[in-house]
């Protein structure tokens, strides 16, 4: 008989572990609570470092899932440990018993109005880097409107212990870097200001990007962090940050200023941890059993973790781990 | 049918056809031949007047100074008609411009002799001296049976000359077809004028074949245009209509005398006086007036400096060698002039090759400083001593204390300390040797003033010069050893550091073998040897540092080398060529020293060993001095 | 007017509202250097004029960025060219082409 | 500027301000600079709403300017707070209230540091027992005056016999809010509405009928800065705050300044005229200058006080302009009275700032 396995998280991980342990022969059950599956990937428009169409790649990902059962809308209500299996119950009223768990409940974005001094939500031209992504994709956002000076703000949330985290969320520079360049083609005449406290261009092809954007977009880079943002008579915003470069104060008035708001634990993570009793490190994220070669494995024999559920990753990354954390439940079935 | 020739008799051999010596079919000739002499004539007004007195004065006094009249002669002779230069290169393009310059030089010299000898009232102007030479076949007739040995000869000479013009015309026009059989990869691409001139040029030999060859049963001929008489009746019967053959050959003159000024075969007439100047000691001044205007024009537009260019390994670049900055500068299209004249490495290998020696790098520094010398600089920091320089030490720069001690002064210069392997081995060597000798820039020193002159910004090297040869000067040193090419070039040819022998490393480590203070112990790794441009070509040191790379290893060749040799791609003399077409250079410049596998590259320059170290991966590159310190034993 | 003893004391803060993008877009036709400068700072370190005197490409490209263009000429004055931050520069900036850009550019003005 | 994103953070930093009960104490600059002030604020909460305010003749200065000039150490400061709290204690009180900005940030930052080293709070205490004999304390709640005219704000308004409103016009007055810095910036959760967004003083304009305007250099310190005033060589730097602060309000045209801190009341007052006559550039309709008010002068001037009562005499730019627009009648010469009816005679008149 085939074993069940639940898979917690509908994003890329939750996907592609489903598909990949979907061909090997096992029952998954894919929960997501929202009402359709891709998380994050879902809401963006292209991926860095090509600016590739996220599309297709969530396409792929669905188009992969074969048997897989997709329980959408549906809460985690308890998930628990009985013997060797575990239990779990959703809202949708569906309970489901398994002999393993895979938890990809990857990221929540920083809500990026707790940097009140950057004025989201308060201002009329400040956005995210989400809000940047709905715009490519759905073509409107009343705050984006013809704007011919842009800021973009890299550790939004991230690098920040006031603001809950003390460390990078690897994606953002990337992410600032390709924005920049979009918006730089989507608006010809403007001039665009990259704030940046250290370029983490660490990924093939990042450097690249940020040549690019350098060159070709004549991106300006300013590194320095954005101290403050207020708002002109006129709507436009006023930056102040401090070109660390030259050690001097620096001052600049914006159309369009875009945070680029970092990954924190999403809530949901830490909801289905606590139930589970799996222990979260300081930062917020599920603790795997350790960082190397217990990346998928926790604490909890049967009970394994993937993507950013375990701290800020690229998408290639969550991929590999998604892969990797399937090869790993396969073995332990087998085992079992 | 008369007889071919007689001994001389009393009756005149020549008839004197038409007395007065006009026809209408010398018109374009003459037109052609005036409006160009007087072109000329203005022209050469022109550059004598954009020469500075003292220039004009260095002319003057070389034509009374009997070295440099034989000098002139000899040059002007090899050079413009023999074209040895090409000759020693490239025999066959040597072949085709001899032949038709020197066979042209001839026919001219010998129609005139003929002329003297046979009808020698038709040298005065007004007589048609002007035009008689030329077409004396037409203007008369042999006297039948009164052909004296003499008459023959000339006839005979006359025909040898026009065939070996002919037979360079016949290359040139294969050339134009097919350059890379005579060993060219580029060809220039020619203008409107130079197309026109050029079929004209084509066409003056075959015309005149055809003129003489109509009037040879009359005027006389020899092998070529007897034979080809006797053909053309064969083919058209009795009745030879010659008239329109003398007016094609007189057509085809005048155009080519016309479009002579506005061609690339303006250098024809502009090479003599470029050779007066040079060898009278002038330099180029100013970019496009006097000097570098004779330059211009005696460019011959052969495109020897295509291939020659390094830039060339990319073929976009091909637009910015010299004999494009030259033509453009003709044509006074600044905005070219000045993207060429900053492009170019200045690596000296055009005018290596230039048969003409038109020294376009010169020119293009002279283009670069008509803007930058202007530009303002402050070097009023070399006159304080340095702050806190390093515990005292000697820092070569104005007002600071002028290192003391040996006699022997080592300037490492700024490359040599980005290439720190150098300094230490010249070092390693100066000790192995027992030489008492003073580091000069050894806690940092100033420029050597070089880049600032490739830059054009001249005013700013003099300032740089003067601070340097200051603290020289007072160093007490009697020799200075450069580990730089570059500052080598610029010390010997800018510093007039008299009582100083300046010398590159290479030499001064040669000399140390050569006295037996030091030792080589050759060693079994193959070498090939990279010619720096400012040191081979730039400075003309090309056999120190073989002998040296002899002494420790076995010497391969490279495909080109000595003045052939190709820039490595890092010089400083280009302003404005970006990393990745550096880059392209490197790679070429290394392929060419790979033809033999060797085991390592040695060259001996820090700028050539950083650039190619930077690019080889697979074959070690090392400097001389750092062999000869591992192959040295001290004595 | 009264002479208080004291006065309003003139912002050093850098204006982005006022500087030049003119000079820089035609800077950055001349040079891509302009834009492409990581600020490494290997220029500066390994500068030969640096031991003399205050010289910089990185603080002169930054300076024009920030429209601070006769400072950026001021950190240019000393440079002898003698292409040591070129063959350092890590982004394969021709620094000598663009020290005389800057130079030509902001010339006599 | 999206009100709902505001109204959002507001309701994040709410702060507990007691109703009733205070240990008051005063502020150095406004006893010397705004007496009337204080004494306003007594009057309308102890006489118009009947809350019991407690002062005692004993308390003094917080320490705060000496500490912030660098010229008493730390451990000096918190005693003399640690004794301020002592007397509150010994007269049966546990909410303090205290007239000055600079010494509320002193009490906060002291409590906090309390908090943070217990052996600190230890140590503070023994000097208290040793120099004082006095009792050691903390207080449940240290409010500042601002703070408890904020919790009155709708009572006020209850009884208020004018609005923040232009009388000619039926406009809303456009009021410029300006918060010290040491209110909310240290510890913005002290702080109602917190650091960034302060509602405070907005809370007060609001419920008065007034609006809001917020300009980009609002967060600006208003130039006094302790040692930027206090030294002369320092002072053309005082000066430049004030000035950037006043060329980025100016295009709101703002009818007043309400401010709770007393050294911005002073200097954003104080410098109008120094910029005016050294500058030559005034602000506000007419060259006539932004008037500078206290929330209790605002607060008198709603709830029909004299104006001269109030001490709006005192200012440097004249006031008689906005009275006007509130419709507030006063006697233009009963202005440079005494308390005894005497006349002090009015003082010497700018040239370049109108009156």
């Amino acid at each position: 008989m085939a074993k069940n396995i639940i898979i917690i998280g509908g994003g890329p991980a939750g996907m592609e572990a489903s598909a990949r342990l979907d061909a090997l022969g096992y029952t998954v059950f894919l929960v997501e609570k929202e009402k359709a599956l891709g998380g994050h990937l879902a809401r963006w428009d292209r991926l860095f470092p090509e600016g590739k169409p996220a599309g297709p790649v969530l396409d792929s990902l669905v188009g992969n899932l074969g048997n897989t059962k997709v329980l959408l809308e549906s809460d985690v209500l308890s998930l628990n440990r009985l013997g060797d299996s575990f239990r779990i119950s959703l809202s949708s009223g569906v309970s489901v018993i398994a002999d393993a768990v895979l938890l990809t409940t990857g990221f929540d974005l920083f809500e990026a109005s707790k940097k009140e001094e950057y004025g989201y939500g308060i201002y009329d031209h400040v956005v995210t880097n989400a809000d940047v992504e709905e715009f490519f994709r759905t073509g409107g956002d009343p705050r984006i409107d013809n704007p011919q000076r842009i800021g973009l703000v890299h550790c939004v949330g991230s690098r920040d212990e006031k603001a809950g985290c003390r460390n990078c969320s690897k994606v953002c520079c990337a992410t600032a870097v390709k924005q920049a360049c979009e918006l730089k083609a989507k608006f010809p005449a403007a001039t665009v200001y990259c704030f940046y406290m250290d370029l983490r261009m660490f990924g093939r092809g990042y450097e690249d990007l940020y040549l690019k954007a350098q060159k070709e977009y004549g991106i300006r880079f300013i590194r320095g962090r954005v101290s403050e943002v207020s708002e002109r008579i006129d709507k436009t915003l006023q930056i102040k940050a401090e070109d660390t470069l030259s050690s001097t104060p620096l001052r600049v008035t914006l159309d369009l200023l875009v945070l680029m708001a970092g990954m924190r634990p999403s809530r949901e993570g830490t909801k289905v941890a606590k139930m589970i009793h799996l222990a979260t490190g300081d930062d917020g994220f599920l603790s795997s059993l350790d960082g190397f070669g217990g990346m998928q494995a926790t604490s909890i024999p049967g009970l394994f973790v993937a993507g950013a559920a375990t701290g800020p990753k690229t998408l290639p990354d969550t991929i590999a781990e998604a892969r990797a954390a399937a090869s790993l439940i396969h073995e332990y079935l087998q085992k079992s | 049918m008369t007889p071919f020739y007689i001994l001389q008799t009393d009756v005149p051999e020549v008839i004197d056809r038409i007395p007065g010596a006009y026809d209408h079919f010398i018109l374009p000739y003459c037109a052609g031949i005036i409006f160009c002499l007087c072109w000329l004539g203005v022209g050469l007004v022109r550059v004598i007047a954009n020469l500075s007195s003292s220039d004009r004065k260095a002319l003057l006094l070389s034509f009374v100074n009997p070295v440099l009249i034989w000098k002139n002669l000899k040059d002007i002779f090899c050079d413009c008609l023999l074209h040895t230069k090409i000759w020693k290169r490239k025999p066959l393009l040597g072949f085709m411009h001899s032949a038709i310059a020197f066979g042209w030089f001839l026919l001219i010299v010998l129609g005139h002799l003929e002329v003297w000898l046979f009808a020698p009232r038709h040298l005065y102007l007004d007589n048609g001296s002007l035009f008689y030479p030329i077409f004396y076949r037409y203007f008369i007739w042999m006297n039948p049976g009164h052909t004296t040995l003499r008459g023959s000869l000339f006839f005979f000479l006359m025909d040898l000359c026009l065939l070996y013009v002919l037979a360079g015309i016949g290359l040139a026009i294969f050339k134009r077809f097919r350059s890379r059989l005579l060993g060219m990869k580029h060809t220039t691409k020619p203008s409107l004028m130079d197309r026109v001139a050029l079929y004209s040029l084509w066409g003056i030999f075959p015309f005149r074949l055809l003129a003489e060859s109509f009037t040879a049963d009359l005027a006389g001929g020899s092998f070529l245009t007897l034979p080809a008489n006797a053909l053309l009746r064969f083919l058209f019967g009795d009745n030879l209509h010659f008239m329109p053959w003398w007016w094609a050959y007189s057509i085809v003159l005048g155009l080519f005398f016309v479009s002579l000024p506005f061609s690339r075969y303006m250098h024809i007439l502009t090479e003599p006086l470029l050779i007066l100047l040079r060898n009278a000691g002038i330099k180029v001044r100013h970019p496009r007036k006097g000097y570098a205007e004779a330059e211009i024009y005696a460019c011959s537009s052969c495109g020897l400096c295509l291939d020659a260019c390094p830039m060339n390994v990319q073929k976009k670049n091909l637009r910015f060698s010299s004999v494009y900055f030259i033509r453009f500068l003709r044509r006074h299209n600044e905005k070219k002039v000045n993207r060429i004249a900053d492009k170019c490495l200045q690596c000296g290998k055009c005018l290596a090759l230039c048969p003409v020696g038109v020294d376009s790098p010169a020119i293009r520094r002279r283009q670069r400083a008509a803007y930058n010398d202007r530009l303002a600089f402050d070097y009023s920091a070399l006159k304080a001593p340095v702050p806190g320089g390093v515990s005292g030490a000697p820092v070569a720069g104005g007002g600071t204390p002028a290192p003391a001690g040996g006699k022997v002064m080592y300037f490492a210069g700024c490359m040599s300390h980005l290439t720190p392997r150098i300094i230490k081995a010249v070092l390693e060597v100066f000790r192995k040797a027992g030489e008492d000798f003073v580091f000069a820039d050894e806690n940092g020193g100033l420029c050597c003033g070089r880049p600032l002159l490739l830059a054009g910004k001249d005013r700013a090297a003099k300032t740089v010069i003067e601070a340097n040869r200051k603290m020289i000067m007072e160093s007490g040193c009697t020799t200075l050893v450069l580990s730089c090419p570059i500052c080598l070039k610029v010390f010997k040819e800018e510093y007039k550091l008299q009582g100083i022998e300046v010398l590159h490393y290479t030499e001064y480590m040669d000399r140390l073998v050569a006295e037996g203070r030091l030792t080589l112990r050759k060693g079994e790794g193959s070498f090939v040897y990279h010619d720096p441009c400012e040191l081979g070509r730039g400075c003309g040191i090309y056999d120190a540092p073989r002998r040296l790379v002899e002494g420790v290893g076995q010497l391969c060749k490279a495909e080109k080398e000595g003045d052939e040799s190709v820039c490595c791609g890092g010089s400083l003399g280009s302003l404005t060529l970006s990393y990745d077409d550096r880059k392209r250079i490197t790679a070429g410049a290394l392929d060419n020293l790979l033809v033999n596998h060797p085991d390592r590259i040695v060259t001996a320059c820090p700028l050539c060993l950083k650039t190619f170290s930077d690019a080889s991966s697979d074959v070690p590159v090392v400097d001389i001095a750092e062999l000869v310190a591992e192959s040295t034993a001290r004595v | 007017m009264i002479d208080f003893g004291f006065y309003l004391t003139p912002s050093s803060t850098i204006d982005l509202d006022k500087v030049d993008r003119k000079a820089v877009d035609d800077l950055a036709r001349a040079d891509s250097g302009i834009r492409t400068c990581i600020a490494c700072g290997s220029c500066t370190a390994s500068c030969t004029a640096g031991v003399f005197a205050d010289t910089s490409v990185r603080q002169a490209i930054l300076s024009v960025l920030n429209g601070r263009n006769e400072k950026a000429r001021e950190l240019l004055s000393s440079c002898m060219l003698c292409g040591k931050c070129m063959m350092v520069c890590p982004r394969g900036i021709n620094t000598r082409h663009l020290i005389l850009s800057i130079q030509k550019y902001f010339d006599g003005q | 500027m999206i009100y709902e994103g505001k109204q959002k953070i507001w309701s994040d930093y709410q702060k507990e301000i007691p109703d009733d009960h205070y240990y008051y104490v005063r502020s150095c600059i406004r006893q010397t600079f705004f007496p009337a002030s204080e004494g306003a604020l007594l009057k309308i909460t102890r006489g118009i709403l009947g809350r019991d305010v407690f002062e005692n003749e004993h308390h003094t200065t917080c320490g705060g300017i000496a500490y912030h000039t660098d010229t008493i150490p730390h451990e000096t400061v918190m005693t003399i707070v640690a004794r301020q709290f002592a007397l509150m204690h010994k007269h049966g009180y546990e909410n303090y209230v205290c007239s000055c900005i600079t010494s509320f940030g002193i009490y906060i930052e002291t409590l906090e540091t309390w908090r943070n080293f217990p052996e600190l709070e230890a140590k503070i205490a023994e000097n208290l027992k040793k120099t004082c004999n006095l009792e050691f304390a903390k207080p449940k709640f240290v409010v500042h005056t601002s703070d408890l005219i904020y919790k009155l704000r709708e009572e006020i308004a209850s009884k208020a016999k004018y609005k923040l409103v232009n009388v000619k016009t039926g406009q809303p007055l456009k009021v410029v809010e300006h918060i010290g810095c040491h209110y909310s910036k240290m510890f913005p959760s002290k702080g109602v509405g917190g650091a960034e967004y302060p509602y405070v003083l907005a809370g007060m304009v609001e419920a008065w009928g007034g609006e809001i305007v917020d300009y980009p250099e609002r967060r600006h310190c208003c130039g006094f800065g302790f040692r930027q005033y206090l030294i002369k060589a320092n002072r053309g730097y005082s000066l430049s705050n004030t000035h950037k602060k006043f060329e980025s309000m100016e295009p709101y045209e703002p009818d007043f300044i309400i401010t709770n801190c007393p050294g911005c009341a002073y200097f954003m007052d104080r410098w109008q005229y120094v910029i005016a006559e050294s500058q030559g550039k005034t602000y506000g309709e007419n060259g006539r200058g932004i008037p500078v008010l206290t929330y209790e002068e605002v607060a008198g001037l709603v709830l029909g006080f004299n104006p001269w009562d109030l001490g709006l005499q005192t200012h440097q730019v004249y006031v008689e302009p906005l009275l006007d627009k509130l419709g507030i009648p006063y006697e233009p010469a009963k202005k440079f009275l005494g308390a005894k009816g005497q006349d002090l005679g009015c003082p010497a008149l700018p040239t370049c700032l109108k009156v």
